[in-house]
């Protein structure tokens, strides 16, 4: 063992640079917002419990090569209409979380590929046009949920459908399913409650994308990510693989959808979709995520930071400022702000190990 | 009667490239588990023939091949590179096709991976099984072992040294099952000297068991040692082909360089300097696969140095290192003044021009047309091809004086293009580089290096552009060091030529010292093993 | 035969196609009752108010730096301008130039910083723009409500501190610009001044491409290390690029202002860089190349359809359904025009 | 890994001690007022008028960091987005153990998980739902009580004053989104039977959803350019009808301008559109409402507009957080009940001096069902430059109420 020398402190503090930022902004913060201890970890189980598997769904595309997915909003359309269906229907409890994931694959593996055509079309664009496709999607969504449920497609709960006879009212109530998988397993710590059953599918995806990473399939998406060429000139189908990789961030991304509105309990029909795709994604570049790798780590340590520092800080704006107009801004401010200056540590940190590698090399040379 | 044909026979083999032929009846055969040994200059044809027994889409799309291939004597005419692998014959690149990420293993079982059965392949196909490490583990053990070196098979790649790239890019291809036939281009220009070695003993474990192996290499040494047959292509068309223990160095370099004999003709006046100009003093360049140790050199004004040696051994590092594209340390003076490293603007400001080896990544704008390549630095660095505006407030560029110069250039260089206004990557390689000399002649600088010049151009092209060069030096008095890896090249045009072995000079010879002489500097016959640790 | 084929070839199929199908609205337009000179009108109208944003994401794709996602910042300097224009009292067309002058110094510091800091994220700037542009239209909010202020027709009415939300520009500029020289041929009013500035930015954006500096920018963008052995320095170029840029969407949101009516504080500038990145991409741009033609299309193509979609479309099929349907086709053109955008280039 | 995990350890220890410090803070001022009601409103770009209310509250009441009563908190902008958040902002109220009622104002999306999570945690929080946004029955499911402006009576009503004003035609403009609010898309049902019962040519126009890919901007731009068009086109006895505040400022703007009626805003204010469409300098009349609404009645009669534009002469955002706020107060003092009507509108009459009120409780038209605890109000109508139209004292017909 070496001493640490201040070569070592820095490198230490470079490479952790983005968790020690927010160590230091929820150190302040906390005091400033004045919550209890109880409700701080209770709301931080919420929120990681409702937002992981969202989170983790965005894992695959990034395995492939495809940076992150925001096409994701399309999955998160298809869980709303198996919601929809399943509370039409009055199916209560598991079965109906359960029927929902059931009936959002095929709109989600249909929407998945049809993303993945575009996206292998616009290869090098796929940011931009994953926006715009929120948006085309966002347009074929109102049409058939506001147009065509009650009309075309049959919607026979009346406290469902607006009085006008057709279209799917601005809210769900989805008294039916709220929070009967965190309520399945009661495990109450203190006074902190925890989802177990939530957390227990939470661990089944993430073993699922272990062992998703160690199929055959794993492995292509894998050589794809790190070289298109050499995987093609090996023999692997890169366009379908990439589309392969898009329905499975669909899919998941459907069931996230599906977990996090049991969790909130009310579907805001048209707007619940484009919470979640925004969020997620700059949660997991919090957790150290970039767009070309993902580890499962980084979803948790991403849904940790990024929603802590989203509990805290308006009420911590709020006291610092002594002005509750001010608080909400002060909220989007710093959150907005530290996320980019995480992005500009991550990308900073990778120069400086470039950059690293280089002077080893020369200081190398100049010894000799 | 497939056991009496030989494995791999060519007949008549004949390609052109737009009525620019580059491979005329070449016709040849191996054996099973012969080692032959392909030699000949850079444009020679190797590539090209190798790129047709592999069916690359390069050679359909340029209108195919003439001749015909038998493997085990039924012909055959492959359409992509992955039907030539199925039929048991692999390929190991210059260029590595490795995953950075993948360790070994998973490198050397790229998309032939071991998988074991699950549930869910019933559901969603084979795709889904599940990889088996351990057999995959083995399998990579094995392969690496059939190679016979040493390599953890858990490294990634990305912290190998570039030797251990190579020997699994190697084992990539002794792990499929069928392989019969192995092509290594160049395996040994980025070895050591152990590591060749090893490489050389697996060559021939593997001839033993039955692999025939065309071997590529410009290391003539190696290709003595080991290789049962020589071919030497020169100009595209079989020069000698010989069992090589009748043959020696001296036989095959003659064989391979063939011009001297009317290249003697060539061949740069006597001529001599005393006026030092661009005099380097421990220069070490940290350019990637082209580090430069430890070099110091002298070179006198209006003299054509060359800088030549083998691929990977510095000498591209050299021009890069000064021209502040790399970083280096080291002392650079040009007439007494000292100019700062690892800054270009100082490089060019000190009367410099470059022109790169890389043309597509550094030479040129490539979405860009061909004015613009060759008036941009001279625009950038002498406020040139700008016309004053509304009475000299500001300036614009000229687009009538770049048009001029780039027309003149077209015409003195003879680049074949549509106009002044093509984009640059719509033209051929040669031409192409034309216009990186022309945008290195528009500054008119005192010292232009020029690098690898003539790689991947046509024999037309080549006299062009080196002929320039010539014409350039005598007229201006430039001082030109001119850095190729074919040495007749350098000995046509230089009057000096150092070459350059393991970061170091080897030495420095006239011009018109034999070609053996700088062969033997080449090859490491000087022992650099003492002060390399 | 020929000679079509190359204006095809020239234009793209996706703005032939984009362009025809807003050809195509103006000729349905009178059959539903929609009045031609009107949309005309507001298409030129609204051509004029965003054609300088959209110029404003030039200089950055020429540069390499990718699609501006950080033009609220050069809005801001723009709504920093305009305000302190206005609170200093300037009045009349008056207060437009002082607004642009104000405007200026903000954009420069505001781009020099964001020049910075794109610079440490060569790769990533697009991500990076989006979050920054969030960030400071937040950090402004809080501004706009701490910064002293004073002039009665911008305050909170009721609070009596800090700025509104909407401030009305009348009696200070506005149509500054689209009333000069404005020519009215009965309903159709064509804002020759508006008009007339966006061309001039546009020209003198196309001037500054072709000075020293200009090329070399466009060179950066094209092959940074080719500039880099050219002599150029890459980082300060970039800057440059960015500086222009934000300067562009300051400017660009003052003519939009003085046409518009109103200045939007708050998160009026939060969703702005959209439109204007869209607009480019129709116009047929691609992330690292653009040219003042491209502005210009784009421009006029993505306003058209913003136009004249609702306007028809509501006419045609007389349900709130229309609005649905123009999110769809609006979109599924820009969706089409970036699957096709490079084609056949290699 | 390993370092990311020492980190993560080391946060949550420093969170804990951190925790302590802000416990600790937090006690001293646990002595001094009985209890503490919490605000949510929205920012003041969002929704001014509500947030004056909250001010409005405090200064009266003084709040909770200054050791007074009222705890004022604010959801985000784009709520649309961040619901997580307002639930959160509500949810973390319930956490100051003196909290005894909750007042969101506008209830946003996210209030009724919110609330069923306070009534979870602590079921003697008084969970009050001004203005609720998400679907009545959702909220009635949750909240103890829902205020809605009466989208009911005041279907009848606005088109009954028109009537009254001279108008022929009534335009109502909104978009697709806003018409899958059960509230709105009823309230549009009411006004074409209304419309059509009185002999007045009733159109539906559509706009650009400020929230789709073209923005405020470009939803506030269409406005503008089409309002002349429509003028031209339905005469200038139309009267027009947004249901969207951002589309409220251009068209006022133009409606003075090229002719027109506004009646009232959807939630009508007179800080609602009038100060920045007509760039009205209200400082010498500033946190006062009746000097407020005189001065935009004297610029609107300066620009001809009068007999033309209605608001409510008091602000109903303003009045219902400063009025639910003070009901909450009154219940928790056994002053009031919480359900009574009378009981809220004295509430509300604190604020609105000279103003009248009337309301009714709700009935879904769906289902049938009357909810006990969904009030919608109204106050009366305010025409500028004609003063009061009495509409609290008009009857509106029983059919309207089953109207689909």
């Amino acid at each position: 063992m070496k001493k640490p020398d201040r070569k070592s402190v820095i490198f230490f503090l470079e490479s952790n640079a983005v968790p020690i930022l927010f160590l230091i902004i929820i150190s302040i913060g906390v005091p400033y917002s004045g919550f209890s201890v109880d409700y701080l970890v209770q709301e931080i189980i919420i929120r990681l419990s409702r937002n992981s598997f969202l989170v983790l769904s965005l894992l695959v595309p990034i395995m492939a090569g495809m940076g992150l997915n925001f096409g994701m909003v399309l999955g998160a359309m298809a869980g709303q209409i198996g919601l929809i269906f399943v509370t039409n229907w009055n199916i209560v409890g598991l079965q109906g979380i359960g029927l929902a994931m059931i009936l959002s694959i095929p709109l989600s593996i249909l929407l998945g590929w049809m993303s993945g055509k575009i996206l292998n079309m616009a290869k090098g664009r796929e940011m931009v046009t994953g926006f715009i496709l929120a948006f085309f999607m966002n347009g074929v969504y109102q049409l058939v949920v506001l147009y065509g449920m009650g009309s075309i497609i049959p919607i026979g709960n009346p406290s469902m459908v607006l009085s006008r006879g057709y279209g799917i009212r601005n809210t769900v109530n989805l008294i039916n399913i709220r929070q009967t998988l965190d309520s399945l397993i009661p495990l109450k710590i203190g006074n902190i409650q925890i989802p177990v059953a939530t957390f227990m599918v939470i661990a089944l995806v993430c073993l699922f994308i272990v062992w998703f990473r160690k199929t055959k399939l794993g492995q292509d998406m894998r050589a794809i990510g790190q070289d298109m060429h050499v995987a093609e000139s090996a023999g692997i189908n890169v366009e379908r693989t990439r589309i392969i990789a898009i329905i499975i961030s669909t899919v998941l991304a459907g069931f996230g959808m599906i977990l996090y509105l049991q969790n909130i309990g009310t579907l805001n029909t048209y707007n619940s979709h484009e919470q979640v795709g925004m969020f997620s994604i700059a949660a997991l570049l919090v957790g150290g995520a970039s767009v070309n790798k993902g580890k499962i780590s980084h979803a948790f340590l991403g849904v940790t930071l990024f929603h802590l520092m989203f509990v805290i800080s308006p009420m911590a704006g709020k006291n610092l400022i002594g002005q509750a107009q001010l608080g909400e801004y002060f909220r989007v401010f710093v959150s907005y702000g530290v996320i980019s200056i995480a992005l500009v540590l991550y990308a900073y940190r990778k120069l400086k190990e470039k950059e690293r590698a280089g002077t080893a090399l020369a200081e190398a040379q100049e010894e000799k | 009667m497939s056991q009496n044909a030989p494995l791999l026979e060519m007949r008549n083999v004949t390609k052109d490239f737009f009525g620019n032929v580059v491979l005329k009846d070449v016709s040849f055969s191996i054996e099973r588990g012969e080692i032959l040994g392909l030699v000949g200059e850079n444009g020679a044809g190797k590539t090209t023939l190798m790129k047709i027994l592999f069916g690359m889409t390069v050679i359909q799309d340029t209108g195919g091949y003439g001749g015909e291939i038998l493997l085990e004597g039924k012909p055959v005419s492959y359409k992509s590179p992955l039907e030539a692998l199925d039929d048991g014959i692999g390929m190991v690149h210059q260029e590595f096709s490795l995953l950075p990420g993948f360790t070994a293993t998973e490198n050397i079982l790229l998309n032939r991976e071991s998988t074991n059965y699950n549930f869910m392949t019933e559901l969603f196909g084979d795709r889904m099984r599940t990889l088996d490490r351990a057999e995959m583990k083995t399998r990579a053990e094995k392969a690496i072992e059939k190679v016979g070196v040493k390599l953890d098979e858990n490294t990634p790649v990305s912290e190998m040294p570039v030797g251990h790239k190579q020997f699994t890019e190697i084992a990539r291809e002794l792990e499929k099952e069928n392989v019969k036939l192995l092509v290594l281009d160049e395996p040994t220009a980025v070895l050591t000297e152990s590591e060749a070695e090893i490489l050389l003993k697996s060559m021939r474990k593997l001839s033993e068991e039955g692999i025939a192996i065309i071997f590529i290499s410009h290391r003539l040494q190696e290709i003595i040692e080991i290789t049962d047959k020589t071919l030497v292509l020169r100009d595209g068309r079989i020069i000698q082909e010989t069992p090589t223990d009748q043959t020696d160095i001296e036989e095959i370099a003659q064989a391979m360089v063939g011009r001297e004999i009317h290249a003697e003709g060539d061949r740069a006046e006597v001529r001599t300097f005393n006026a030092p100009h661009l005099i380097v003093n421990n220069l070490w360049v940290d350019m990637p696969g082209e580090t430069v140790r430890n070099i110091s050199l002298e070179i006198n004004k209006g003299e054509i140095f060359g800088i030549g040696g083998l691929a990977g051994q510095g000498k591209l590092g050299i021009p890069n290192g000064i021209m502040g594209l790399y970083p280096a340390g080291g002392e650079v003076r040009i007439d007494g003044k000292t100019i700062p490293l690892n800054n270009p603007r100082e490089a060019l400001d000190a009367s410099m021009a470059f022109v790169s080896e890389d043309r597509r990544d550094v030479g040129l704008l490539l979405d860009e047309p061909i004015d613009w390549n060759i008036s941009f630095t001279g625009m950038q660095m002498q406020k040139r091809f700008l016309k004053p505006v509304l009475g000299g407030l500001f300036r614009l560029r000229d687009d009538k004086a770049i048009e001029d110069i780039a027309n003149h250039y077209i015409e003195a260089l003879e680049i074949k293009c549509m106009s002044p206004r093509q984009k640059a990557k719509e033209l051929s390689g040669g031409n192409q580089q034309k216009v990186c000399l022309a945008k290195a002649f528009v500054v008119e600088p005192d010292i232009l290096f020029v690098s690898e010049p003539t790689r991947g151009i046509d024999v037309g092209a080549k006299k062009i552009v080196l002929d320039t060069l010539k014409e350039y030096n005598r007229e201006k008095g430039t001082t030109i060091i001119i850095i190729s890896s074919e040495l007749e090249e350098l000995r046509s045009i230089s009057d000096r030529i150092a070459i350059v072995d393991e970061g170091r000079i080897s030495g420095i010879l006239p011009a018109s010292e034999p070609s053996k002489a700088f062969g033997l500097l080449m090859l490491g016959k000087v022992d650099s093993k003492g002060d390399s640790k | 035969m020929n000679p079509l084929q190359k204006v095809v070839e020239k234009t793209g199929w996706p703005r032939l196609i984009i362009g025809l199908f807003l050809l195509s609205l103006f000729i349905i337009a009178p059959f539903a009752g929609v009045k031609i000179s009107t949309s005309l009108n507001d298409t030129l109208v609204r051509f004029g108010m965003n054609g300088i944003l959209v110029l404003a994401m030039v200089p950055m794709i020429h540069s390499g730096c990718g699609l501006n996602f950080g033009l609220p910042l050069g809005i801001i300097a723009g709504l920093l301008g305009g305000t302190l224009s206005m609170q200093l009292g300037a009045t009349g067309p008056m207060s437009f130039f002082i607004a642009i002058l104000l405007a200026t110094p903000f954009a420069v510091i505001f781009g020099w910083g964001y020049g910075a800091l794109l610079n440490r994220v060569k790769g990533g700037e697009m991500m990076i723009a989006t979050y920054v542009g969030f960030s400071s239209v937040a950090f402004m909010c809080i501004m706009w409500l701490l910064l002293p202020y004073n002039n009665p027709t911008m305050i909170w009415g009721y609070g009596g501190t800090g700025l509104r939300t909407t401030i009305s520009v009348e009696g200070y500029y506005l149509h500054a610009l689209s009333d000069f020289l404005a020519i009215r041929i009965g309903d159709f009013v064509f804002p020759t001044g508006m008009i007339l500035f966006v061309l001039l930015l546009n020209f003198l954006v196309w001037v500054f491409m072709r000075t020293r500096t200009g090329t070399a920018m466009t060179a950066v963008g094209s092959n940074p290390v080719f500039a880099k052995a050219s002599g150029v320095n890459i980082d300060r170029t970039r800057t440059i690029s960015v500086i222009l840029s934000t300067w562009l969407g300051a400017i660009g949101i003052l003519v939009y202002q003085q046409s518009f009516g109103f200045i939007q504080l708050y998160m009026g500038p939060f969703y702005m860089a959209f439109p204007a990145v869209a607009a480019i991409l129709i116009g047929g741009a691609s992330v690292n190349k653009a040219s003042i033609l491209n502005v210009l299309i784009g421009a006029f193509l993505f306003q058209g359809i913003l136009t004249m979609t609702p306007s028809v479309m509501n006419s045609l099929i007389q349900t709130d359904m229309s609005e649905v349907i123009r999110i769809i086709v609006s979109n599924g053109m820009i969706i089409y025009a970036l699957t096709r955008v490079k084609k056949g280039a290699k | 890994m390993k370092k990311n995990l020492f980190v993560f350890l080391l946060m949550t220890a420093l969170l804990a001690s951190s925790v302590y410090a802000g416990g600790s803070q937090e006690a001293g001022s646990d002595s001094g007022e009985q209890f503490h009601i919490g605000i949510v409103t929205g920012t003041v770009s969002q929704s001014e008028d509500d947030l004056r209310g909250a001010e409005r509250l405090i200064q009266e009441y003084g709040s909770v960091a200054d050791g007074g009563m009222i705890q004022h908190v604010t959801y985000p902008d784009n709520f649309m987005q961040e619901m997580e958040t307002t639930m959160s902002q509500i949810v973390g109220l319930a956490d100051d153990p003196m909290m005894k009622a909750i007042v969101v104002n506008q209830a946003i999306p996210g209030t009724t998980e919110a609330f069923r999570r306070v009534r979870e945690k602590r079921s003697d929080i008084l969970l009050i739902a001004g203005e609720a946004h998400e679907d009545p029955a959702t909220i009635e499911s949750a909240a103890d009580l829902a205020i809605n402006n009466d989208f009911v009576a005041r279907g009848y009503l606005i088109i009954d004053t028109a009537k009254k004003l001279g108008v022929d035609t009534f335009v109502h403009i909104s978009f697709p989104r806003h018409m899958s609010y059960e509230t709105l898309a009823r309230r549009r049902a009411i006004f074409e039977a209304a419309a059509t019962d009185m002999g007045m040519k009733f159109v539906f126009e559509t706009a650009p959803d400020p929230t789709s890919d073209v923005g405020v901007a470009g939803a506030q731009q269409f406005i503008l350019e089409k309002v002349p068009a429509w003028i031209d086109k339905y005469g200038q006895n139309t009267a027009f009808f947004c249901t969207n505040d951002a589309h409220t400022e251009p068209l006022l703007k133009q409606l003075i301008e090229y002719g027109g009626y506004f009646v009232e805003a959807d939630l009508p204010s007179p800080l609602m559109g009038y100060p920045g469409a007509l760039g009205i300098d209200l400082s010498a009349e500033q946190g006062d409402f009746p000097a407020i609404l005189k001065k935009v009645e004297a610029t609107i009669k300066e620009k001809g507009g009068a007999g033309r534009f209605g608001t409510w002469a008091y602000s109903y955002g303003y009045t219902t957080t400063a009025g639910l706020g003070q009901h909450a107060m009154n219940v928790i003092k056994g002053e009031s009940e919480l359900l009574k009507m009378s009981d809220l509108m004295k509430a509300y009459a604190k604020f609105t001096p000279g103003a009248e009120w009337n309301g009714s409780f709700y009935t879904d038209a769906g289902t049938g069902v009357r909810a006990d605890n969904h009030i919608l109000i109204y106050q009366d109508t305010y025409i500028m430059g004609k003063g009061y139209m009495g509409t609290p004292e008009v009857e509106v017909p029983e059919k309207y109420f089953t109207v689909k």
